[in-house]
């Protein structure tokens, strides 16, 4: 029959208009800026610097300045500068730092390749996306102080990702340190006289800026609600 | 009162003369509707209020429209959409001559002649009195004007459809 | 007031204003329409030549979203392209992802473990479901229909992307396949929430029917409108779900069953009178079958590792040599072509775009409609611009 | 399906004046092709459609490929007589010849019918500068319409009998053919963070173009190390 | 009017009375501006799904009073460059700018249309909109999620409703000196010719300010 | 001068107008509008006389124009369908050149 | 409207009249209906206009809720007290006015100046005048015509010339066709609507509207209404209308001359700023209008449904009525797809047209058989009256219809 068709198209949008009064199914909206979706594990927006220790994020860099993420970055925009010195890192280790650790956010397609080839975990993906300004040069191009985040916000963002990160990397610290105190016991061994200085790692790195100029990385927090 | 039929008699004639001199047809038509809207008021004013429905009906509502789908159909020959070539100066004298001529004539007359006229009220006329006369001693009228209604909308679609083997054949050169 | 020195005509006709303008007085309306205009689905333009509304020449012009995929490709590493992959098609970033995997994949001789076959499969049915479902919205949206198609597809298409967001990080542009398998390992709960989507889409699949599919609004505008024959389609190098409404039998899974595809059971559904109803309606019914396809491999995806232990995702060189791999993607056949030149670059970068080869017949199903069934007909052939002008 | 060289075999048989070359894939994936020369090019193309046992409906793919010129090292071995009269010494030997560059044409063909394929055919023109015409294989396959359009836009290789030869993705006063290997970009350098070689090239270049640098002063806030 | 060096109290009486009436008028006509942001129906590439999806019903850019987007530029208030900007696309975009009323605003959506993006190398990719159209909000992102779109969009209502009616921080539309009209590039044999409009694109000097 | 008199002044004056406009414009569509002009002024004599003349009250003048109303739609439809036959067979409707009368 | 409002009336239903009595007592009786009639253009003016801003964010919010989501919700009125600005979007209308009046007001170069201006301006007050003729209440028309129907559609006349003309000044191509389109949807639609409308003249024996209401008074056994579309006849002349009014008032299925998907936004694709929301405000209250028409017309007017129910003014029960039929408009808006012009053509002059001339002879049928006598006998009238349209519909309908059917599909082996 003709018409029956629209009837029963009408029918439908009359089922959604009154379901959506009492149906969730058909009442879909997350109510934004109030309401948030939780957003996944895996979810990416842009990459951070993984830092050690909370209180010294630029100090505490996990990256070593090798470039390759640079290198292998497909759209280009990060900028990498070697430190001419060495400090040691986390695993007491000595080790170059990024005197210079830029990236261009608005050039950067969130593709986690970065990520992918990093072979220290140095870099990660952020889930901070309310990041819209006015500004594009003074706000977009991140450094280091501003892509440097701690390793507590990390594990708070990708709880499961940084527990098997945290789990390698302690391993490896084990590992690095059994190999240490065998060292250092045969050097011991060999030359009980000289005082060998595995020391904590001592801050001698710049001081960290006071708050970064991008609206929305001001303070690391998770940016889920749930 | 004489100052409404005043104001309307300038409004008709002043669109109707200023649509005739225009050289562009989509604004001849519209000023022309001005006019038959015009006329419409005419009839409010004079109390026939049927009619001037009518005339609003009629002339806005449906004239104007096959005169502007009209316009728009041709404009293939005119030129443009809308403009229109003027006439030779000969064509033109011709007929100005001829229609100041009759204008002269009636304008005088008019002037010059009295009629007995009425002096009483506006005559009423209801909705209900021109349907009990149009049933009662126009039937006949009636009748005849559907007829002719019906036998010209019908002619005017033969004549205006499209006959594509026949336009084809009239293309070709 | 204040005084605008171009009308609208400006945008839409570009260098041709003042043509147009000529054509405006003329025996025929020559209209530009796009490149920004609402149903063009996204930059893309069509010079019309109507008379009356009846189109009688129809061009298309391409190119405003050439963002020289190519070119790129040809400067970068072999993975550093697959990021560009998601943004060739961006509704369908998981096949694309797999076309060029499987191009480079033959390229290097790499094989894929039988896990992440199964995820790629799913993966891309997945995508097929939410491609088909824009699709379907978008050209209701086209026909007039104020929204509300397009909004029931776009809920759906959400749920879609929530598994691809959890699965690979990002809602539209995956990036998750790798020459030799795939990124990430799906979570138990990630397959839950997958066939708890793909039992609820019959139920949709349904409603959107019982909205759109028995119009008779949408049957009249659709029905015996731009018609395509099988002939010219081969001919043209019609594929997808276009090529199938005009009745030829050839879908990549079963002609030439690239992953696992042989392994499920489904059928090709085939249209009769290759109008754009008949390219609606195989979509719809292709979705069926999609869902027939994750059932079963939800089902049967067995374990083990996702990634091929022998493959290489830094410096990855393969050897000289070339190679052609293509994928029954959602809107067509999309391939790669490779040349490698031993270098970690490849040497010559090629995509085989369907909807860009599709627009090849946009003409000859417009000739003699109106302009109004050349909007729903482009809208049928279902085009995406990233990967129209690459 | 026929190997590449058996279709070859049947081309040579079918047209003798034609050269049909076959060109070996040495990588993985073993898609070996088949090289026309472009007199006969069409004339085989409507074969390989129309041969029952082929039946090569469906173009699948046609695209440009760019060659330039380039220097070739072959070392050969070359056995030089000891001039002593001992045992002839075998020399390697270098020789260095340049390769003229050409432009190809890429056609990926399939059976709709017969579901087969590929059969891979390329054209090649004689250099990169005047003699870059090939005929158009539009005719034979419709879908090679707007993919030779596209490679005459990037490439710049005409087709003879195209029927609608105009660029199709760059503008239609643009004049360079941006895919071939030797094409320069406009400079449109804008400030980037990088230390990628080709961008600071770039870079430089741009600063030089444009003596009077920007005016505007670097981003303030960035924090000093 | 901070700056402004000797005010009798005359003036700053006048100047009061003007500002209490000015602040309300202002307060309405920012309120109504910036509660009906109206976009232009205008989609690039990958962006402009999202852009799609903002409007769709899980996001919902409709709370907001933006659902109205309007395929004609006369009727828009808002330019979302949602994707990629070619060189071929660039002068129909300016077009399109220069045919929306004013007060209008723009907002470049996506890496692509901030800089050109993960397409910047590209030889027919503009390198960032700005080069042509002043741009009022950038949302990083490739794409930036719907909800960053929103906050762009809550960004972009808290300028409206902080822009003065009087004084030397108006609106563009308002300053006298403003082109209402962006000069349209040209198709070149090589390039857009201008590749970018001098007057309103300044880039900060290629200096890196952290580099000795 | 009586209010009847006026309304024959200007349904005069109208009359010329339509009669100008039909005599002196070429285009065919400006023809038949200046008919429908003169068709229009002396519709409005019939109403001026029902309303002023002597004989108020009868209906005939209303009665006459309600019909003229209806041929005057008639007449305008078929009138321009001969203008767009016109047209469409000889590409114009300059009424000089309509002077073949075979299509 | 200078009548007194009769004593019998309640209160309630004397309050409008009371009001418009109060305020034109303070001026002297010659010019008293000046004022009245100032008044109630006033008061249609106001009180549809604020209608018309309401209704605007009502459309957006079924359409939402139809769309699964909330639609404009964020939007308060920050001065109104208690409710913290938010009031489900009430403020959206008001800001919409705000910005559109600010807005920069552009004529292209190309435009007919005049034309342009004038369009708008027409539109609205042609869509206006058709309010005068329309009953609201019991005693609340603004002027009782005798040939009131006749007065609405020549009025509504005016709207269509408006639209054209608005699209031929833009002097864009895309305007252009959409004034065609329209020129060419009021010749087809007017006649369906009108063919639809002349059952009821017939079967009141008036052309006025207060007549027809008058009509349709009374219960048919205590409970049933004596209005026309629970008649077989004026059912089908109402859903007829209903159709016609869709197409006359450019609403969907029939939105195309302002086809987005097509012509970007038909007539309306240069005008900005207030002309643009002077166009929306026309299209609305042409809406408006002709539902209230329809209400007048088929559904009885101001009249209750029900005697029990008259206790509530009969100017809410239009209301309630024009609301209703508002929501259909808005519902169908939601649901459909938009049609082509050949086949909105077709639709009209071979379904809407003999459908109409069909029912012309079904209420004839209707009227000449009133007087049969006993309940079987007016069973059986009521039979053949339903029959009479209805195997037309069906016969007509499947012409119409033809080679436009569901499809089944076959599968490759």
């Amino acid at each position: 029959m003709l018409g029956s068709g629209i009837i029963q198209g009408l029918a439908v949008t009359a089922k959604n208009l009154v379901g959506s009064f009492h149906d969730p199914a058909r009442f879909t909206t997350t109510q934004y800026p109030e309401e948030r979706t939780k957003l996944p594990e895996n979810y990416r927006n842009f990459p951070f610097l993984v830092a050690d220790a909370a209180n010294d994020p630029i100090g505490s860099l996990r990256c070593v300045a090798c470039q390759i993420c640079e290198k292998e970055c497909p759209p280009q925009c990060i900028y990498i500068e070697k430190s001419k010195d060495k400090k040691p890192d986390a695993a007491g280790k000595q080790q170059f730092f990024p005197a210079v650790f830029d990236i261009d956010t608005s050039v950067c397609m969130s593709c986690q390749i970065c990520v992918e080839v990093c072979p220290f975990d140095a870099i990660k993906m952020d889930q901070v996306f309310e990041i819209a300004t006015p500004e594009r040069f003074n706000a977009l191009l991140l450094d280091r102080g501003q892509l440097a985040k701690p390793n507590t916000y990390y594990q708070q963002i990708h709880p499961t990702e940084a527990a098997e990160v945290d789990a390698r990397l302690a391993a490896d610290r084990k590992a690095g340190e059994e190999k240490a105190k065998a060292a250092a016991a045969a050097a011991a061994a060999k030359a009980a006289a000289a005082k060998a200085a595995p020391a904590a790692p001592a801050s001698t790195a710049p001081s960290a800026p006071k708050s970064p100029a991008v609206p929305g990385t001001e303070a690391p927090k998770p940016p889920t609600t749930a | 009162m004489t100052f409404a039929f005043a104001f309307l008699a300038v409004l008709m004639v002043a669109s109707a003369g200023v649509a005739m001199l225009l050289r562009n047809l989509i604004h001849s038509a519209l000023l022309l509707v001005l006019s038959w809207a015009g006329v419409a008021a005419f009839y409010l004013w004079a109390g026939a209020q049927f009619v001037a429905f009518a005339q609003l009906l009629v002339y806005v509502g449906a004239i104007s429209m096959v005169v502007l789908f009209a316009v728009l159909l041709t404009r293939r020959s005119a030129g443009s959409v809308a403009d229109v070539e003027p006439a030779t100066f000969a064509r033109a004298a011709a007929g100005l001559l001829a229609a100041g001529l009759v204008g002269g004539v009636l304008g005088a007359t008019m002037l010059r002649s009295h009629f007995p006229t009425a002096t009483g009220e506006a005559p009423k006329i209801s909705v209900h009195d021109i349907g009990v006369d149009l049933m009662g001693p126009q039937v006949a009228a009636l009748l005849v004007v559907g007829v002719i209604l019906t036998v010209s909308l019908i002619g005017a679609v033969v004549i205006a459809a499209t006959d594509p083997a026949a336009t084809d054949k009239e293309d070709k050169p | 007031m204040i005084e605008s020195p171009s009308s609208p005509l400006a945008p839409l006709a570009g260098a041709h204003v003042r043509a147009v303008h000529d054509a405006f007085h003329g025996d025929l309306l020559e209209v530009s329409m796009g490149p920004h205009h609402p149903s063009t689905h996204g930059v893309f333009r069509m010079m019309v030549t109507l008379d009356g509304e009846t189109v009688v020449k129809l061009k298309p012009v391409f190119g405003y979203l050439h963002r020289n995929h190519e070119k790129l490709g040809e400067n970068t590493t072999y993975l550093g392209s697959m990021p560009y992959t998601d943004r060739l098609d961006y509704f369908c970033s998981m096949t694309n992802n797999w076309a060029y995997a499987l191009a480079v994949e033959k390229l290097a001789g790499q094989a894929v473990p039988d896990r992440a076959e199964y995820l790629r499969v799913i993966l891309a049915e997945l995508t097929r479901l939410l491609n088909h479902t824009c699709l379907a919205g978008f050209l209701l949206q086209d026909a007039g229909a104020s929204g509300t198609p397009l909004m029931y597809a776009f809920r759906e298409r959400e749920k879609i992307l929530d598994l691809f967001e959890s699965l690979s990080g990002s809602r539209m542009m995956c990036n998750y396949q790798r020459f030799g398998g795939c990124r990430v390992d799906p979570t138990p709960a990630w397959f839950d929430a997958a066939r708890r989507v793909t039992e609820e889409y019959p139920r949709f699949l349904d409603e959107y029917e019982a909205l759109i599919t028995g119009n008779e609004i949408l049957m009249a505008r659709t029905q015996g409108v731009g018609r395509l024959s099988a002939a010219l389609a081969v001919s043209a190098g019609i594929t997808g779900p276009m090529l199938r409404a005009c009745g030829v039998d050839y879908d990549l899974r079963k002609a030439e069953p690239y992953g696992f595809y042989s392994r499920f059971e489904f059928r090709v559904p085939l249209g009769d009178h290759g109008d754009t109803y008949d390219r609606y309606m195989i979509r719809i019914l292709e979705m069926r079958e999609s869902v027939k396809i994750l059932q079963q491999a939800l089902r049967d995806i067995p374990a083990g590792p996702i990634f091929d232990s022998k493959a290489k995702i830094r410096a990855f060189r393969p050897k000289a040599g070339e190679a052609y791999g293509r994928i029954e993607g959602p809107k067509g056949e999309i391939g790669f072509y490779l040349i490698s030149d031993g270098t970690g670059n490849p040497y010559r970068y090629r995509i085989r775009p369907p909807s860009f080869v599709n627009l090849t017949v946009l003409e000859d199903m417009c000739l003699g409609h109106t302009i109004a069934d050349a909007v729903i007909i482009l809208g049928s052939i279902d085009i995406v611009l990233g990967e129209v002008d690459r | 399906m026929e190997t590449p060289e058996q279709i070859r075999d049947r081309l040579l048989a079918r047209f003798p004046g034609a050269t049909v070359t076959l060109v070996v894939n040495p990588g993985a994936s073993g898609q070996h092709s088949l090289l026309l020369d472009p007199a006969n090019a069409r004339a085989i193309a409507v074969f390989l459609r129309d041969d029952p046992v082929l039946r090569l409906d469906y173009c699948s793919n046609a695209t440009g490929v760019d060659w330039p010129e380039k220097e070739i090292v072959e070392t050969t071995k070359v056995s030089v007589p000891d001039p002593a009269g001992g045992a002839p010494k075998i020399v390697e030997q270098k020789t260095k010849r340049i390769q003229p560059g050409y432009l190809e044409a890429v056609y990926h063909l399939y059976s709709m019918a017969l579901k087969t394929g590929p059969v891979i055919i390329r054209l090649r023109t004689g250099n990169r500068t005047d003699q870059v015409a090939l005929p158009s294989l539009t005719p034979v396959w419709r879908a090679c319409e707007f993919q030779e359009r596209e490679i005459f836009d990037l490439y710049g290789i005409v087709f003879t009998d195209h029927p609608d030869l105009r660029r199709i993705l760059m503008w239609d006063e643009f004049k360079d053919h941006p895919m071939r290997k030797d094409y320069v970009e406009p400079d449109d350098y804008e400030w980037e963070p990088t230390a990628h070689d080709e961008v600071l090239v770039r870079a430089k270049a741009h600063a030089a173009a444009a003596a009077p640098a920007p005016v505007a002063p670097p981003p303030a806030e960035a924090p000093q190390p | 009017m901070s700056d402004t060096p000797v005010i009798t109290r005359q003036d700053r009486d006048e100047l009061r009375r003007q500002g209490i009436l000015l602040t309300s008028i202002e307060e309405v006509y920012n309120w109504g501006r910036s509660r009906s942001v109206w976009p232009l129906q205008f989609g690039l590439a990958c962006c402009a799904i999202e852009m799609i999806a903002a409007s769709m019903a899980r996001f919902d850019i409709a709370r907001f009073g933006s659902e109205v987007f309007r395929p004609s530029p006369r009727q828009a208030d808002l330019l979302i460059v949602s994707g990629t900007v070619t060189k071929k696309m660039a002068p129909q975009v300016v077009r399109l700018w220069n045919q929306m009323p004013e007060p209008k605003y723009c907002i470049a959506m996506g890496a692509c249309a901030i800089s050109g993006g993960p397409f910047k190398q590209g030889y027919n990719v503009l390198k960032g909109i700005d080069r042509f159209i002043p741009v009022d909000i950038y949302i990083p992102g490739c794409p930036p999620r719907p909800e960053a779109l929103l906050h762009g969009l809550m960004e972009l209502q808290k300028k409206m409703r902080g822009e003065k009616l009087t004084g030397p921080d108006v609106p563009r539309n308002k300053q006298p000196d403003n082109p209402c009209e962006y000069p349209v590039p040209e198709f070149g044999a090589h390039d857009l010719e201008p590749a970018k409009n001098p007057d309103i694109w300044q880039p900060p000097a290629p200096v890196r300010p952290d580099k000795p | 001068m009586s209010m009847l008199n006026a309304c024959l002044l200007l349904s005069s004056a109208l009359f010329c107008l339509g009669l100008a406009a039909a005599l002196v414009r070429s285009n065919a569509i400006l023809v038949l509008l200046g008919i429908e002009l003169m068709l229009n002024a002396a519709n409005l004599n019939f109403i001026a006389f029902w309303r002023f003349g002597p004989d108020a009250g009868h209906s005939a003048g209303v009665m006459f124009v309600l019909f003229s109303i209806a041929v005057a739609a008639a007449e305008a439809a078929v009138g321009l369908a001969l203008v767009i036959a016109i047209s469409r067979h000889q590409r114009s409707i300059r009424l000089q050149e309509a002077t073949r009368l075979k299509g | 409207m200078t009548a007194p409002a009769p004593l019998t009336d309640s209160f309630l239903e004397r309050v409008p009249l009371l009001v418009r009595d109060f305020i034109t007592g303070w001026f002297p009786e010659p010019i008293r209906w000046v004022v009245a009639g100032l008044l109630a253009a006033l008061t249609i003016l106001l009180v549809f206009a604020t209608i018309f801003a309401l209704l605007t964010l009502l459309e957006r919010k079924i359409i939402a809720r139809v769309q699964n989501r909330p639609g404009p919700n964020r939007t308060g009125l920050p001065w109104l007290p208690f409710t913290e600005g938010r009031v489900f979007g009430l403020g959206q209308p008001l800001a919409d006015g705000i910005k559109a009046l600010t807005k920069e007001d552009i004529v292209p170069r190309d435009a007919d100046q005049v034309l342009h201006f004038l369009a708008p301006v027409v539109l609205v007050a042609f869509s206006l005048m058709t309010f005068a003729v329309i009953p609201f209440g019991r005693n609340l028309v603004s002027v009782d015509l005798d040939a009131a129907v006749l007065f609405f559609f020549a009025a509504g006349a005016g709207t269509e010339l408006a639209v054209f003309m608005a699209g031929w000044s833009s002097h864009n191509k895309y305007s252009l066709l959409a004034a065609m389109r329209a020129l060419a949807q009021l010749i087809s639609y007017e006649l369906p609507l009108l063919l639809s409308v002349v059952p009821v003249v017939m079967l009141a024996g008036k052309l006025s509207t207060t007549g027809i209401v008058a009509a349709q008074a009374g219960w048919k056994f205590g409970f049933i209404p004596r209005w026309f579309v629970l008649s077989p006849w004026g059912a089908a002349g109402f859903v007829i209308f209903f159709i016609a009014a869709l197409a006359e008032s450019n609403r969907s299925p029939f939105d195309l001359p302002e086809a987005e998907s097509e012509l970007i936004a038909g007539h309306l694709t240069e005008y900005s700023g207030f002309k643009y929301a002077l166009f929306f405000m026309a299209e609305y209250f042409g809406m408006m209008a002709l539902s209230g028409l329809g209400v007048t017309l088929f559904l009885g007017g101001w009249q209750a449904p029900l005697p029990v129910l008259e206790v509530i003014p009969s100017y809410l029960w239009f209301g309630a009525k024009l609301m209703l039929l508002i929501l259909l408009f808005m519902w169908i808006r939601a649901t459909l797809p938009r049609l082509r012009m050949d086949q909105l053509t077709r639709l009209a002059w071979k379904f809407l047209v003999p459908l109409a001339l069909i029912n012309l002879g079904n209420a004839a049928f209707w009227h000449l058989s009133a007087a049969w006598p006993g309940l079987p006998l007016q069973a059986v009238r009521y039979a053949i009256g339903v029959a009479v349209i209805v195997i037309p519909f069906f016969l007509i309908g499947r012409r119409l219809s033809a080679g436009v059917a569901p499809r089944t599909y076959r599968y490759a082996p």
